[in-house]
């Protein structure tokens, strides 16, 4: 119990952390907090497995991911963010939130839900017992996720392709437009009221 | 049915011939054409009369059924024709006097560019006429009653190119309505209560009924028709504008027949007129005032047709005194000789403006007799016809009807007839001596007088005859007649009397006096046309006692009100209709600015609908 | 099958002309609208005859087509109006424009035979969509908002109708479990206290718009002003009549009860409608706008004629509109052939004109005439029926209209004379030629014979209004 | 039956990915053997489930429950199909999109098909990410300013919904202890408030993707920002797959408690119905405005689901189609306009109705089908929608309905009197590229739109079939 | 004996915290960060309930969320490194001009 509250102390921190860090690199950094911590409350949960791939793939694969960017958009720039000037932002977004995860909080305290006598049942949580569902009836699910990271690393390639590639496509652009459009007409025109 | 198809159809057929083929006929074809076929129709009216001479007297009716007009909603409506002795009388008139006055037209038309136009429309205005008095119900009347009101209308518009003409046009095109509208309601009302309009039935229910409002409201809404038509008072303002026309046309339709077709309906419809007796005292009180307002306002006016046109007013009034005190045969009588005598009256004028180039103003006549013998002696005959002066038509008639007022028991409609009588003859001789006598006003005017072409002189001197001669009919009119009237309930005393002697040597005084005042005055004196005219009394009169003005200000100046106020909500209605639009469109646009573009307003937006579902859940719970 | 090709002919025809038409639009529509003409007499001839197909049976919805005394003569109306329109449009318009206007008769052939709420809504709506077109394309600039607000203002009653035909047929459903749209199974639909005035309002205001009635003309005066005057006499005369026909075939038989119980209310705004028609026309100088809101008194009084509740005044309803379709359609042609020559339309600016053209002058005036409800000519004979429906309901209402006739007559003489008669204003113009005269000529021939013998119409109608006209005597109204 | 044989579509589609890849490696620049690939892909899937929809298949629930293929999950691959289909050729390789683009079009079609078949969470929200990041990537694949945009606002919005979705999920998954749509109804939570509040929060995920507002936001901008052929497949695909999990979770999981969504669904309806319509009106850029539209027709779309009946379903069901025919038709007919830029605007179509006549008459047809003019299948999907509402007692929903239908067709309209008006300088219908490929897609579109006006019984037909959940009668 | 609900309610804080994250921050690495503690916050709360109730479809479901994850996270930095490579400020307001 005490470690519970530890950990939840830790991981809320690290995410209050994530949200007010002026730099991104912090953020991340924080964020890497919060999924340890949450790794950990995991275990506690027995789910091994899970914290185990929560800790390769998050912070591992994800969160240095995340932290390439943030120093190939951010590097030699030491700028801080504007301030907030949408009016109201803030203090709508923060009431909100506040009261929606009042809401939740107060909801999952005040319905706990059937506690069961029974013990777990043998490979809760561990490799075997994710393995035996992933790669039993689970399978179409592995299946998705196959075809979602295709499509992720056909979206990299796309969004962000070779040099090679970027020159070829430019060309043929320019050879097909002869009027193109720039979008500051086109902007014009969209922001007109019409007739 | 034969006859009756032929006398009707023929004149439409020379409308429509002439209106389709005038461009390829040859100049003086038309007049012919048209006179011809209204002479054709004449003889068939005549025959048709023989025939029903022949029917034994109280059986004298041709009636029938050409095909149905109507059907589906009750009992049908037909296309009827009712030929009796009374329209018997009518059909000769028209198409006698129609056709002296056909020709007549060809001298006076001679020289118009579009008188093959004007020789369509006058045998249009002779069926129509026909239509109206052979009609067997009066939707078949109302027809025809509504297409004279168009004949009239396209006739005073002749010469459209005069702004005066075409408003006179319209002016009586809308006053005609007003009784059209009125008939159309009367009739409904009749067909609702009694399913039919055909006048045999309906002759047969009024005389089971006894009177009532319902009759009398009825009958009011039909005399509104008659009223409009025959110039009573107060829609009889066209019939003075309707002297625009040419002249021809005023002594057909504006005289002699056409404005008669009110006396035509009220003495058609005497059964009802007996269930209506509130109205038929109302009838007759209107035309006892209409002849000497009509009277007090031709002696002051200038122009020659203008007097005749009131004088046509005031002697319609005499008709409706007739039919409203139930003296239905000496109406008729009078409707007789007074197309005899107005007609010629009119064509005599018509002569005297044909000679003066189209001048109607008296101040430029004077002396024609010299000049124009013919003409002269004829309008003499009809001026002495007119004022009553026996042994002349007009003696007899208007004599019968004034008797026949004073013996019914309305000594004050007598009165006012007899002093009415005397100012016809008084103006009448104002106007005779004007025109014919004394020296000439215009001497340019006078050289180029000449005497009318022998085409109009014959039907002038045919008409004379009638005028003179015409008040010996009176015996066999009762004759004709009488078994008509009573074949309904409603006349007992429609045949044909005279007062007591004093009632006639007193009118008989009142013209003398009247005719010497007048010789003195513009014989003796030369008085100008103009005197009197400036103030008091002859101001009124010479305005014809502002009837126009009060219909300008109850009826015009309130119409185009309510039509401008009607705009304004027609503005209004319209910006409402573009106001929605336009603020469905603004609100659009003040709703564009919500989508602002920055993503985190987005999330907060869907944060907000997260929060309203959630708000919306716990509230209900 | 008479009924089929009626509808197919303009159908196929029209996109004919749209793919071979080019140079001989004009030529080829005008032999459609012959041979679609010759369809109706072939009808004609037939009788009252009706077809019944199943169309999405899940929902009841039937194509359920017919033609009866009610229908008959406005689906001849529509062929012949349509002859007369292509005929008046110049063809320089291009083949689009013929396409429209077949699509058009299309539409309305069918919207009158349609027997089924549903069909009957797909062809009320369908008949927008070629004045929308005619009024976008063929019109000026001026024409776009006139379109805009034609479909929009349209569509916003139709819509509702929408509603409220799905309603009437759901709660005609309610007790017996399956859906039906038939207009004849509909009329013993008990309809709450609750609902019955909503579903009421919504096809009223349908009906009103599409008229149009008082106060919901809106679109009308932009319309009728800004169409090709071909498309303005169809628009007024056949597509204004769709109003009224709905009144008829619709709301008796499935509202009688709101009816009687709204009667006054309604007669009143008919009459409202009626006079603020003839006024306004009274106060306008532009003479397609006269033309325009002379239509709007004479919708008020068809519109009388319906909420009278009488065999007379229903039946009065029934004629007027025929007589009405063809004398306005008349008039707007000739209008438009003036507003052509002259290239105006203010009445100020014109006069005189008989001199140069007799011939059209005297085809004015006829239709002037009979617009104005001359006796004689059919306008007289609805208005006639339509006065006598309201004699028998309330004396008031027909001295009202009475009243408008006389305005009525003033109003379109002076129309006439200020533009043919009178001081000549503008510059001289031509007559018209043979084929005008033609077609005018024809369209003036069958006005009369109507106006002779308007029994032939009445003969037929009044046995299929006996179904209506007895629902009014069962359900509370005059029988008479 | 057999997995394999159940869902072979499916599995088509999943080959055909793999297939598409291999030939996308090996392609000469500018060639369209991918396209050519995925397309054959496409149109066999399509023939794999008409053959099982004329087996009369009885539903059959497949892997661990998260699979259930019936009627109405082959009626909603048919949909899908048509609209990754009309995707694919009007974005033929070579002529402006990149190889990938079939592939990523293939996958995605996958997530959606996938979510007409659903029955549990796990899959409801596999198949919504299959769908959505695909869609990321086609958002922001042209490179250019606005698309990035468009990319970066769909992705961070949708990364916060599925947020939302997830946290929804789980809490429907600890109020009720199972994850199978089936089993939510006879749990012994069917009123917890730990449910109700997990299924608003799944509610707003859904609608998020649906684009009900007030979660609509992201909608006209990724629209507008997007290459043409994506935004037609985000138009029609993704309101597809939204509208059908949405139905298919409610209408399993949640028929016990419809008090608990029903109204507020049916709010949610009448506003967006308003809103969509009314700001499509004023919008100069196609697109936005079918953005807007979309946004609108969501709302109708969401009045089926409202009204929790089998009529409300077959009615939404319904709707999709003559919807989507009418945004390919639409979208067709911008791509051949604005073969070289990004969007089209309403000025940019002055004086198509005299260059352009046939493209301008089927423009006309496609407009009036979203403006539900009879004769178009539009007009009878709102048929059915209000039949529907009233058959609920919901006069308000058939109200918002008319009202959104009114509001919606002044921005219909403008468009069309616009290729009505003649332009001034030179003619803008240069650049009209017109490719078979187009012409296939906008016969499709015209003659399924007309045909379902004329004629919708099939199709209504089939609809019953396949949307006549027994508990919803 | 854990106390699941507790865990839960710590999800809900979570969760609540990453969408203010969204919401507050102009950095669009760190508002996709924050979304990634929402759907982290989801699977803490599935694997909570998976706890609960014995089942391991919550943790299943807890894998394929990092799984999606992962994915997710690689597309959303490739489209935020397009679009801000040309850019100096990450700073998300800029990206603005699709709007009204």
């Amino acid at each position: 119990m005490v470690g519970i509250v530890i950990l939840a102390i830790l991981a809320i921190s690290a995410s209050v952390g994530v949200v007010t860090a002026r730099q991104p690199v912090h953020s991340a950094l924080y964020l890497v907090g919060n999924i340890l911590s949450l790794a950990l409350l995991y275990l506690m949960l027995k789910a091994e497995f899970l914290a185990a791939a929560q800790v390769i793939v998050y912070a591992g694969a994800i969160m240095v991911l995340f932290l390439f960017v943030v120093t190939l958009l951010t590097a030699g720039k030491e700028e801080r963010e504007l301030p907030e000037d949408l009016p109201g932002q803030r203090i709508v977004a923060g009431i909100l939130s506040v009261i929606v995860g009042g809401v939740f909080v107060a909801l999952a305290i005040k319905y706990p839900g059937p506690t069961l006598k029974a013990p777990l049942p043998s490979h809760f949580g561990d490799l075997t017992g994710i393995g035996r569902l992933l790669w039993g009836p689970d399978f179409i699910y592995l299946v998705a996720i196959a075809i979602m990271l295709v499509s992720a690393a056909l979206g990299v390639l796309v969004l962000n392709p070779p040099r090679k590639r970027r020159q070829q496509e430019a060309e043929a652009r320019e050879q097909r437009a002869e009027s193109k459009a720039s979008p500051e007409t086109t902007r014009k025109e969209r922001e007109g009221t019409g007739s | 049915m034969q006859g009756v198809a032929e006398i009707v159809l023929l004149p439409l057929l020379g409308a429509i011939t002439i209106g389709l083929f005038k461009g390829i006929m040859p100049k003086k074809l038309p007049g012919i054409w048209a006179s011809l076929l209204v002479g054709i129709s004449f003889l068939v009216s005549i025959g048709m009369d023989l025939k029903l001479a022949s029917l034994p007297p109280g059986h004298r009716v041709i009636s029938g059924i050409f095909f149905p007009w109507i059907t589906g909603f009750g009992p049908a409506i037909d296309w009827r024709y009712y030929l009796d002795p009374l329209s018997g009388i009518w059909i000769l008139i028209i198409t006698g006097v129609g056709m002296l006055i056909h020709i007549y037209s060809i001298g006076y038309m001679h020289d118009d560019p579009h008188k093959a136009r004007y020789f369509s429309y006058l045998n249009f205005f002779v069926f129509a006429m026909l239509l109206l008095v052979l009609a067997g119900n009066l939707l078949i009347l109302l027809i025809g009653w509504a297409l004279v009101g168009l004949a009239s209308y396209l006739l005073i518009g002749f010469w459209y190119h005069r702004p005066s003409a075409v408003r006179a046009a319209k002016k009586a095109f809308v006053m005609n309505t007003v009784g059209d509208a009125g008939i159309l309601v009367g009739l409904a009302l009749l067909y609702i209560h009694f399913h039919t309009v055909s006048y045999s039935g309906l002759f047969r229910i009024f005389d089971a009924s006894h009177s009532s409002a319902f009759f009398e409201w009825t009958a009011f809404l039909l005399y509104l028709g008659a009223m409009a038509k025959s110039a009573q008072f107060p829609l009889h303002m066209w019939l003075v504008d309707a002297m625009e026309g040419p002249t021809p046309v005023s002594a057909l339709i504006h005289a002699a027949t056409m404005v008669t077709a009110g006396v035509y309906l009220m003495t058609r419809l005497y059964p009802l007129l007996r269930v209506a007796p509130v109205l038929a005292y109302i009838v007759a009180a209107i035309g006892a005032l209409m002849t000497i307002l009509a009277a007090s306002s031709a002696i002051f006016q200038r122009d020659i047709k203008k007097v005749l046109a009131y004088s046509t007013v005031s002697q319609l009034g005499y008709m409706f005194l007739a039919v409203g005190v139930g003296a239905f045969t000496a109406g008729v009588f009078h409707f007789m000789m007074h197309a005899f005598f107005k007609a010629l009256l009119f064509l005599g004028a018509g002569s005297v403006i044909h000679a003066l180039g189209g001048e109607q103003d008296m101040n430029k006549m004077g002396g024609l007799w010299r000049k124009m013998p013919w003409t002269t002696w004829t309008f003499l005959a009809a001026t002495l016809a007119i004022s009553g002066i026996p042994p002349f038509s007009g003696y007899y008639s208007k004599e019968a009807i004034l008797g026949e007022t004073f013996n019914l028991g309305h000594p004050f409609l007598w009165l006012i007839g007899a002093v009415a009588a005397g100012m016809t003859t008084f103006y009448m001789f104002r106007l005779f001596f004007l025109t014919f006598f004394g020296k000439p006003r215009d001497e340019k005017l006078y050289e180029h007088a000449h005497e009318a072409p022998a085409v109009m002189t014959v039907p002038i001197v045919i008409l004379g005859i009638g005028a003179v001669f015409g008040g010996f009919l009176g015996t066999w009119l009762n004759h004709w007649l009488l078994p008509a009237f009573r074949m309904y309930k409603g006349a007992p005393y429609a045949a044909i009397q005279y007062g007591p002697l004093w009632t006639t040597g007193f009118t008989l005084g009142l013209a003398v006096v009247a005719f010497i005042i007048a010789f003195i005055l513009y014989i003796r004196k030369g008085t100008s046309t103009n005197a009197a005219t400036e103030k008091g009394v002859g101001r009124w009169a010479f305005n014809a006692w502002y009837v126009d003005a009060m219909w300008t200000y109850l009826a015009v100046v309130p119409f185009k009100a309510i039509g401008n106020s009607v705009r304004q909500a027609e503005v209004g209605i319209l910006a409402g209709v573009k106001g929605l639009g336009t603020v469905v469109w603004d609100w659009a646009q003040d709703l564009r600015p919500l989508e602002t573009g920055y993503i985190r307003r987005y999330a907060l937006s869907i944060m907000v609908g997260l929060g309203a579902l959630l708000a919306y859940y716990l509230i209900r719970v | 099958m008479v009924l089929l090709w009626l509808m197919a002919i303009p159908l196929i025809g029209s996109f004919v002309v749209l793919i071979a038409g080019g140079r001989l639009a004009k030529g080829l529509s005008a032999g459609i609208g012959v041979i679609e003409l010759i369809a109706f007499i072939v009808l004609l001839a037939h009788g009252p005859v009706a077809l019944n197909y199943r169309w999405i049976p899940a929902w009841g919805v039937r194509f359920h087509v017919g033609a009866d005394g009610l229908s008959l003569f406005l689906i001849g109306l529509t062929a012949v109006l349509t002859l007369m329109a292509i005929f008046a449009s110049r063809g320089s318009f291009g083949r689009a424009y013929f396409f429209w206007v077949l699509f058009l008769e299309f539409g309305m052939v069918g919207l009158f035979e349609s027997l089924d709420l549903v069909l009957f809504y797909v062809f009320w709506e369908v008949i927008l969509v070629p004045i929308f077109f005619l009024l976008t394309g063929y019109s000026g600039e001026k024409g776009r908002p006139a379109a805009m607000k034609w479909l929009i203002m349209n569509l916003v009653g139709s819509l509702f109708m929408l509603i409220g035909i799905v309603a009437v047929a759901v709660i005609h459903a309610q007790p017996f479990g399956s859906l039906t749209f038939e207009i004849s199974r509909l009329t013993d639909v008990k309809l709450g206290p609750a609902v019955a005035p909503w579903i009421f309002a919504s096809f009223f205001v349908a009906f009103a718009i599409k008229a149009p009635l008082w106060p919901f003309h809106g679109w009308m005066p932009d319309a009728y002003r800004e169409a090709p005057p071909p498309v303005t006499a169809l628009l007024s005369g056949v597509m204004s009549k769709a109003g009224i026909y709905g009144f008829l075939r619709i709301m008796l038989p499935l509202f009688m009860p709101q009816l009687r119980h709204y009667q006054v209310g309604l007669l009143i705004f008919a009459v409202i409608g009626l006079a603020y028609g003839a006024f306004m026309a009274l106060r306008q100088t532009d003479m397609k706008m006269i033309s325009a809101y002379s239509s709007l008194s004479h919708m008020g009084m068809m519109a009388l004629g319906v909420f009278s509740l009488t065999a007379a005044g229903i039946l009065g309803a029934t004629f007027l509109m025929v007589a009405h379709g063809l004398i306005v359609g008349g008039l707007f042609i000739v209008l438009g052939i003036l507003e052509d020559k002259t290239k105006t339309r203010e009445v100020e600016v014109m006069g005189g004109l008989n001199d140069d053209a007799p011939r059209l002058g005297a085809y004015f005036l006829f239709f002037a005439l009979a617009a104005l409800g001359l006796p004689g000519l059919p306008g007289f004979v609805g208005e006639y029926l339509i006065i006598q429906g309201l004699v028998a309901h309330d004396v008031v209402f027909a001295l009202i209209a009475a009243v408008v006739l006389i305005v009525a007559a003033w109003y379109m003489v002076r129309l006439f004379q200020g533009v043919m008669q009178a001081q000549r204003r503008g510059s001289p113009i031509g007559d018209i030629n043979a084929l005008q005269v033609g077609y005018i000529a024809s369209l003036a021939l069958l006005i009369v014979f109507l106006g002779v013998y308007p029994a032939g119409i009445t003969l037929h109608a009044a046995p299929s209004l006996y179904h209506a006209v007895h629902l009014v005597a069962t359900k509370g109204g005059h029988g008479l | 039956m057999s997995a394999s044989t159940a869902l072979l579509p499916e599995y088509i589609v999943v080959v055909a990915v793999l297939v598409t890849m291999i030939a996308a490696m090996i392609r000469r620049p500018g060639g369209t053997v991918a396209s050519w690939v995925a397309l054959i892909g496409i149109l066999g899937a399509l023939w794999a489930t008409i053959d099982l929809w004329t087996m009369h298949i009885h539903p059959a629930v497949f892997f661990n429950q998260s699979l259930t293929v019936d009627n109405y999950s082959l009626f909603v691959n048919v949909l899908v199909l048509i609209a990754a289909s009309s995707t694919l050729l009007l974005g033929w390789t070579g002529e402006r999109e990149h190889e990938e683009f079939p592939i990523l079009v293939l996958i995605a079609a996958l997530g959606m098909m996938s979510l007409g078949m659903v029955g549990n969470l796990i899959a409801l929200f596999l198949g919504i990410e299959v769908l959505s990041l695909p869609l990321y990537v086609l958002s922001a694949s042209h490179r250019t300013v606005l698309g990035g945009e468009a990319g970066l606002k769909y992705l961070l919005l949708g990364a916060f919904s599925s947020g939302i979705l997830l946290f929804g999920l789980a809490l429907v998954y600890g109020a009720t202890g199972t994850m199978n749509f089936v089993d939510f109804a006879s749990s012994v939570n069917v009123h917890s408030p730990l449910l109700a509040a997990g299924l608003m929060l799944t509610l707003v995920g859904l609608l998020f993707k649906l684009g009900i507002v007030p979660f609509h936001m992201w909608v006209p901008d990724v629209y507008e920002g997007s290459p043409m052929p994506v935004t037609n497949f985000m138009a029609f695909g993704t309101k597809v797959g939204a509208a059908v999990i949405l139905l298919r979770l409610l209408a399993y999981g949640f028929y016990m408690s419809p008090q608990d969504w029903g109204p507020a669904l049916g709010y949610l309806a009448l506003l967006t119905m308003i809103v969509g319509n009314l700001l499509a009106l004023p919008q100069n850029d196609l697109k936005r405005l079918f953005g807007y539209s979309g946004i609108g027709h969501a709302g109708f779309l969401l009045i089926g689901v409202a009204v929790h009946s089998v009529v409300g379903a077959k009615a939404m069901l319904f709707y999709l189609l003559p919807y989507g025919l009418a945004v390919i038709g639409a979208f067709a007919i911008l791509t051949m306009m604005g073969t070289d830029k990004e969007t089209v605007t309403i000025s940019d179509l002055a004086g198509m109705a005299r260059q352009k006549p046939w493209a301008a008459a089927l423009f006309i047809v496609f407009m009036f089908s979203f403006a539900g003019i009879p004769l178009t299948g539009g007009f009878v999907g709102k048929l059915y929608l209000l039949q529907a509402a009233l058959f609920a007692h919901q006069p308000g929903l058939a109200i918002g309905l008319v009202l959104g239908t009114f509001l919606g067709l002044g921005a219909y309209l403008r468009p069309l009197q616009a290729m009505f008006r003649t332009r001034q300088g030179e003619s803008n219908m240069a650049g009209w590229n017109v490719n078979w490929s187009h012409v296939v897609v906008l016969v499709v579109a015209v003659v399924g739109t007309v045909g379902l006006g004329v004629y919708p019984t099939p199709v209504v037909h089939w609809v019953s079939q396949s949307a006549n959940f027994f508990w919803l009668h | 004996m854990i106390y699941t609900n507790w865990v839960v309610a710590l999800a809900g804080i979570i969760f609540a915290i990453g969408a203010i994250g969204v919401m507050f921050r102009r950095n669009p690495l760190i508002m996709f960060m924050a979304s990634e503690m929402m759907w982290n916050a989801a699977a803490l709360a599935f694997i909570a309930f998976a706890r609960q109730y014995h089942d391991m479809n919550g943790q299943v479901m807890a894998f394929l969320i990092i799984a999606t994850a992962a994915s997710e996270v690689g597309i959303g930095l490739a489209i935020i490194v397009s679009v801000y490579h040309k850019r100096h400020r990450l700073d998300v307001d800029e990206i603005s001009r699709l709007k009204g």
